[in-house]
């Protein structure tokens, strides 16, 4: 289970997260939900490492993460998948899972084969650049390089951002598969409705708190949602 | 007649059509909010209006000149100011001094300034005055001396709408001002906007993506989605409309469909 | 006469490329601007010659160790002077290899003088003749081993793990951190192999310009030049770029009189910054630098 | 007295002190302080293009080279001295730097860099291979005058100290000025310079050209000073990279700084004499040190210590409450 406890992370004298407290209990799907600016990626780019906590503390399965290195936090089987895909571009599709596997020895021929399957159009282009794929191609390589690393956590960040309609449904589909097949999944959307339709429990964030979390059931027709991303009052 | 129109703007990043044929206008004495979700375009037009940002057909009109052919530095010569989404101040300098850079236009004969000729030691003696007015009117005046990057936030906040204004705009262009602000520091910045349009007769164009500040000080906004217009009109009808809120939110999908 | 001034300019310019390798793999992983590139090579020419000519060590022992010493030599300025100050802005970053490209200056001159030294030549004289072009054997032997170091490296970047993540992180070192990669200990190896390179530069270079601790000075502006050419990013570019000034000096050298040599690699920078900022062969977008 | 005031007395002490030391020192020191002053003039062009400005330039050897031979053959051809020197060499220079300013334009950083090394490299090597400037073989220059008087050393030296002084004014004038602002502000941030109208070509051409004038007038003393030049001296880049050390060392943005950065590459290898590898190792030393312990250089770390010497903390002012922000921690 990954959890974060009173998290608070600064840039300079901006507070970005201001205590936030969230849990990704194993094989779920947990989405964390608000506008742009509440805080997300700076969530998730605090579990990963790249940003240092100023209070707080992030573990998974009881170990402390949030004094790690970004590699040592990948090896503890927590990966993410960044905002924007971040293919690397001059790599070739291989290149680039051959990369998400960086930290493990061994064969990864089985990994490879997993994620051909997942995405089969990778294994039809997996000698073609990164950075020559299309918008959707490049989502699906980026998850299936996090894929390589055997995650026991997957961290999505914005998977969405800028695909066309049907590429979503697509690979939030895939999300789902991923997850049925035991990947423990938190996943960052701003697109809220879409991301409520997978996830089995959800966060909303608003300037770096959480203001509203339960199941989708409970989130998905109540107006505080709404509100948070429009800030609307609840009576419109 | 509109103060800034935009007609059919286009910008390409590659493949990727950031602007499709985009309209804008903005009357005169409004405060006129530029809304739309992550991607959708703002900020690319807002840096066209700008000129920040080349765009390859279309037209953007300023007090009916056209802007196209102008660089960054000659939009301030035309009465435009503007701030950036992130504070984008001068770090290692004061106050005054970066209040003083944004009276750059007024500067004069540079020659003058620069060898501290009799006339341009009277130039820089009035743009002191004026630039220790506009800390004033700001509430900066405990801090005129201090290095910028020291101070806390609201402050830094303050200067830089300081340094837009010493211009003296007839355009104010602002991009996500309260982004990283609470709540608190969300009124505070309404009022100051509003007090700039009201006082200072400024028309404020605002690029958000946080509604509670449009809704609040907007007299009218315009939408994009996909760098494209999906709606246009008061800050209420806005937020409750259909194709407003699908492109915040995401389409409507039934749970576990 | 024409074919053996661009084969003699290609022999130069293959060592320019030995430089401007360097200089581009450890500039587009830590966006430094290495000016001690040329003092590694200095330094091992140095290294060299004493093996060489004290130890009666045979050229093979001298070249391997000449590596390890070098290598070595990188490898603690990554972590003594650049680790410190990772993250900084470039100029703090070029300063400090100011810093080092001094402190080696200072450093040579106190053990080895400021003399010039001859280095023993590898090679007779006696140029071969191949399809009625005379060409020396030491330019023959410059360009082969340019060639298979070239070689190598292609091998390396494509096939290896160490070498697919150097390029990844010059990719994108967010996204590499994020992959697991460990960021700091692929920089150290990139600096091991500026060392690797700058030793084989070196050894190569001291029968053709005298051991001193001036003889890369003209060297490393070269292989600027050249790293410019691949926008200090792309290596094929600066392999090109490096040939064509190699080649482009000699020409005007041969053809226009000495004066032309040296100016002729400004012009070709002013031509290539002027017109390509982002170099020939840069091609496409990437982060500020 | 304010802090501002302080370095007003303590700049005026500093050139009263300048003005009456000929008359306590044998003119040999005389000779030496004026050789460091063309280093500091040289310093102070290159601060405002690198440190005020921000456009690093591993180049200004090269306008240190063009005013040194442009008096040398102008003395060589029309028997002139130093004040027409002067005056050529600093409008040829800026004319030449504005040219140079101009090429560069679209380089940031990196590239900017590199691009004014090899300028400096071609300087070399048009001195060393066109038979005009007599390569190593060098250009000797007559006696030195001022309006017709000859002048020795200690005549010299009130001559360097003058042309510092003038080009030390000038730069504070430009830096006070809105113009220096502009070139401050395209420091800090390109991008909301040109926001607030500041026509980035115009200004950094314009950067450009002052700081390769001043840099000249170094030259232009540097030549009639030692009455030689040769490129033994203006060969090759070193003196180019002295310039940007001096600047570092010296601090940044800071006028003092050149002065005291220009002192530290001329007396330090002065006094190791014989042991001139040693001056280069204690160079490197001190760029490093200056990097890691000290940014702001040796004017930094001397300002900080004078204002603990007035008993005063780094802020003066109160420390501001946000109203605000309280509770942002």
């Amino acid at each position: 289970m990954l959890s974060l406890e009173a998290v608070e992370v600064g840039y300079g004298q901006i507070k970005a997260l201001k205590g936030i407290t969230l849990r990704v209990s194993d094989g779920q799907i947990v989405a964390l939900l608000g506008a742009n600016g509440a805080g997300k990626t700076t969530a998730l780019r605090a579990i990963s490492g790249l940003l240092r906590t100023s209070a707080g503390s992030i573990s998974v399965d009881a170990v402390r993460l949030d004094r790690l290195a970004p590699e040592e936090i990948v090896r503890r089987g927590v990966v993410q998948v960044p905002e924007g895909r971040r293919v690397f571009a001059g790599l070739s599709v291989l290149e680039n899972l051959r990369m998400g596997a960086y930290c493990r020895d061994g064969s990864i021929a089985d990994d490879l084969e997993r994620v051909y399957r997942y995405f089969p159009v990778l294994g039809q282009r997996r000698r073609q650049a990164g950075g020559s794929l299309s918008g959707g191609e490049q989502q699906m390589l980026a998850i299936g390089r996090a894929l390589m690393a055997r995650p026991k956590v997957l961290l999505l960040d914005e998977p969405s951002l800028g695909l066309a309609p049907k590429l979503v449904a697509e690979i939030l589909k895939i999300i789902r598969t991923i997850n049925a097949d035991g990947v423990t999944v938190l996943l960052v959307e701003q697109n809220a409705y879409q991301a409520l339709s997978i996830a089995h429990y959800s966060y909303v964030l608003r300037v770096g708190r959480v203001v509203l979390e339960g199941t989708a059931e409970e989130l998905k027709d109540r107006n505080d949602v709404v509100r948070s991303y429009l800030g609307r009052q609840a009576a419109g | 007649m509109d103060l800034l129109s935009a007609r059919g703007v286009h910008v390409h990043f590659g493949g990727l059509r950031a602007l499709d044929g985009v309209d804008l206008s903005v009357p005169p004495g409004s405060i006129y909010g530029l809304i739309g979700p992550n991607g959708a375009g703002k900020t690319t037009l807002f840096n066209c209006i700008s000129r920040f940002q080349p765009y390859s057909a279309g037209a953007i009109h300023y007090r009916g000149r056209d802007l196209g052919a102008l660089g960054p530095h000659d939009a301030m010569g035309l009465g435009m100011a503007r701030t950036f989404q992130n504070i984008n101040l001068f770090r290692s300098r004061s106050t005054l001094d970066n209040i003083l850079i944004g009276m750059h236009a007024r500067l004069g004969n540079p020659l003058a300034a620069m060898l501290s000729l009799p006339s341009g030691r009277r130039r820089e003696g009035a743009l002191r005055g004026r630039a220790r007015q506009m800390a004033e009117m700001f509430g900066l005046t405990d801090v005129l001396d201090q290095q910028v990057v020291h101070l806390p936030f609201g402050y830094q906040k303050r200067v830089e709408l300081a340094r837009a204004l010493a211009s003296e705009p007839t355009l104010l262009l602002l991009d996500e001002p309260v982004a990283g602000c609470n709540e608190e520091e969300t009124r505070e910045l309404c009022e100051i906007v509003r007090a700039i349009n009201r006082d200072l007769n400024v028309t404020v164009l605002v690029v958000e993506h946080d509604m509670s500040l449009v809704r609040a000080i907007c007299d009218e906004v315009t939408v994009l989605d996909f760098g494209r217009n999906i709606a246009r009109g008061a800050p209420v009808e806005i937020l409750n409309h259909p194709a407003v809120v699908e492109a915040y939110l995401g389409e409507t999908v039934a749970p576990h469909a | 006469m024409l074919a053996q001034q661009i084969v003699s300019g290609l022999a130069t310019g293959s060592l320019y490329a030995l430089t401007a390798i360097g200089i581009v793999l450890i500039f587009r992983n830590t966006r430094t601007i290495n000016l001690a590139q040329g003092d590694f090579s200095m330094i091992g020419a140095f290294v060299a010659l004493v093996i060489l000519e004290h130890s009666g060590g045979s050229l093979v022992v001298a070249t391997l160790v000449t590596i390890v010493a070098v290598t070595a030599l990188a490898v603690v300025v990554e972590r003594l002077i650049m680790r410190p100050i990772e993250g900084s802005d470039w100029l703090t970053l070029f300063t400090a290899t100011l810093g080092v490209f001094y402190i080696l200056h200072g450093v040579a001159g106190w053990i080895w003088g400021r003399d010039t030294k001859s280095f023993p030549a590898l090679f007779s004289s006696a140029p071969l003749s191949i399809g009625g072009t005379l060409i020396s054997q030491a330019h023959l032997f410059n360009i082969l081993v340019a060639a298979v170091v070239g070689g190598i490296l292609y091998l390396f970047f494509r096939f290896t793990k160490p070498g697919i993540a150097m390029r990844a992180i010059t990719e994108d070192p967010v996204a590499a951190q994020l992959m697991g990669i460990p960021v700091r200990s692929i920089v150290l190896l990139t600096w091991a192999v500026g060392g690797v390179l700058a030793a084989i530069s070196g050894i190569l270079l001291a029968p053709l310009v005298y051991v001193s601790t001036q003889m890369m000075d003209g060297v490393l502006v070269k292989g600027y030049v050249g790293a410019v050419f691949g926008g200090l990013y792309s290596l094929p570019g600066a392999v090109i770029g490096s040939l064509i000034i190699g080649v482009a000096e000699n020409l005007a050298g041969g053809y226009l009189g000495a004066q032309y040599k040296v100016t002729i690699a400004f012009v070709l920078i002013v031509l290539v910054l002027a017109l390509k900022p982002r170099g020939l062969f840069g091609g496409k977008a990437r982060r500020e630098i | 007295m304010s802090e501002r005031g302080w370095q007003i007395t303590l700049t005026f002490l500093a050139f009263g002190a300048l003005l009456a030391l000929p008359a306590a020192i044998p003119s040999f020191y005389a000779s030496l302080l004026a050789f460091m002053f063309t280093y500091v003039i040289a310093a102070v062009g290159v601060n405002l293009l690198t440190g005020y400005t921000g456009l690093v330039t591993v180049g200004h050897g090269g306008f240190f080279a063009i005013g040194a031979y442009t008096t040398a053959l102008m003395a060589k051809h029309l028997g002139t001295s130093v004040v027409p020197g002067l005056v050529a060499g600093t409008v040829l220079a800026g004319i030449v730097g504005f040219g140079l300013g101009i090429i560069c334009l679209r380089l940031g950083g990196a590239f900017l860099a590199i691009a004014t090394l090899g300028f400096a490299l071609a300087v070399g090597a048009v001195l060393n291979n066109w038979s005009i400037f007599e390569g190593r073989e060098g250009i000797q220059l007559g006696k030195n005058s001022v309006a017709g008087l000859g002048i020795k050393d200690v005549g010299f030296y009130y001559v360097g100290l003058a042309v510092m002084a003038i080009v030390m004014l000038a730069s504070w004038s430009i830096i006070r000025s809105g113009v220096g602002r502009a070139f401050v502000a395209m420091r800090d941030s390109e991008r909301a310079a040109e926001a607030m109208g500041i026509n980035l070509r115009l200004y950094k051409t314009v950067a450009f050209a002052i700081s390769a004038a001043m840099t000249a007038a170094g030259g232009v003393l540097f030549a009639h000073h030692n009455r030689y030049v040769s490129t033994e001296t203006f060969g090759d880049t070193w003196l180019s990279v002295d310039f940007l050390t001096a600047v570092v060392v010296g601090g940044q943005a800071s006028l003092f700084g050149s002065a005291l950065g220009a002192a530290f590459v001329v007396m330090v290898p002065y006094y190791l004499g014989e042991l001139r590898d040693f001056a280069y190792v204690l160079n490197g030393v001190a760029l490093i040190a200056v990097l890691v312990f000290a940014p702001d250089g040796m004017a930094g770390v001397l300002a900080r210590l004078l204002r603990r010497v007035l008993g005063r903390t780094a802020r003066e002012v109160a420390p501001v409450v946000d109203p605000v922000s309280v509770g942002r921690g």
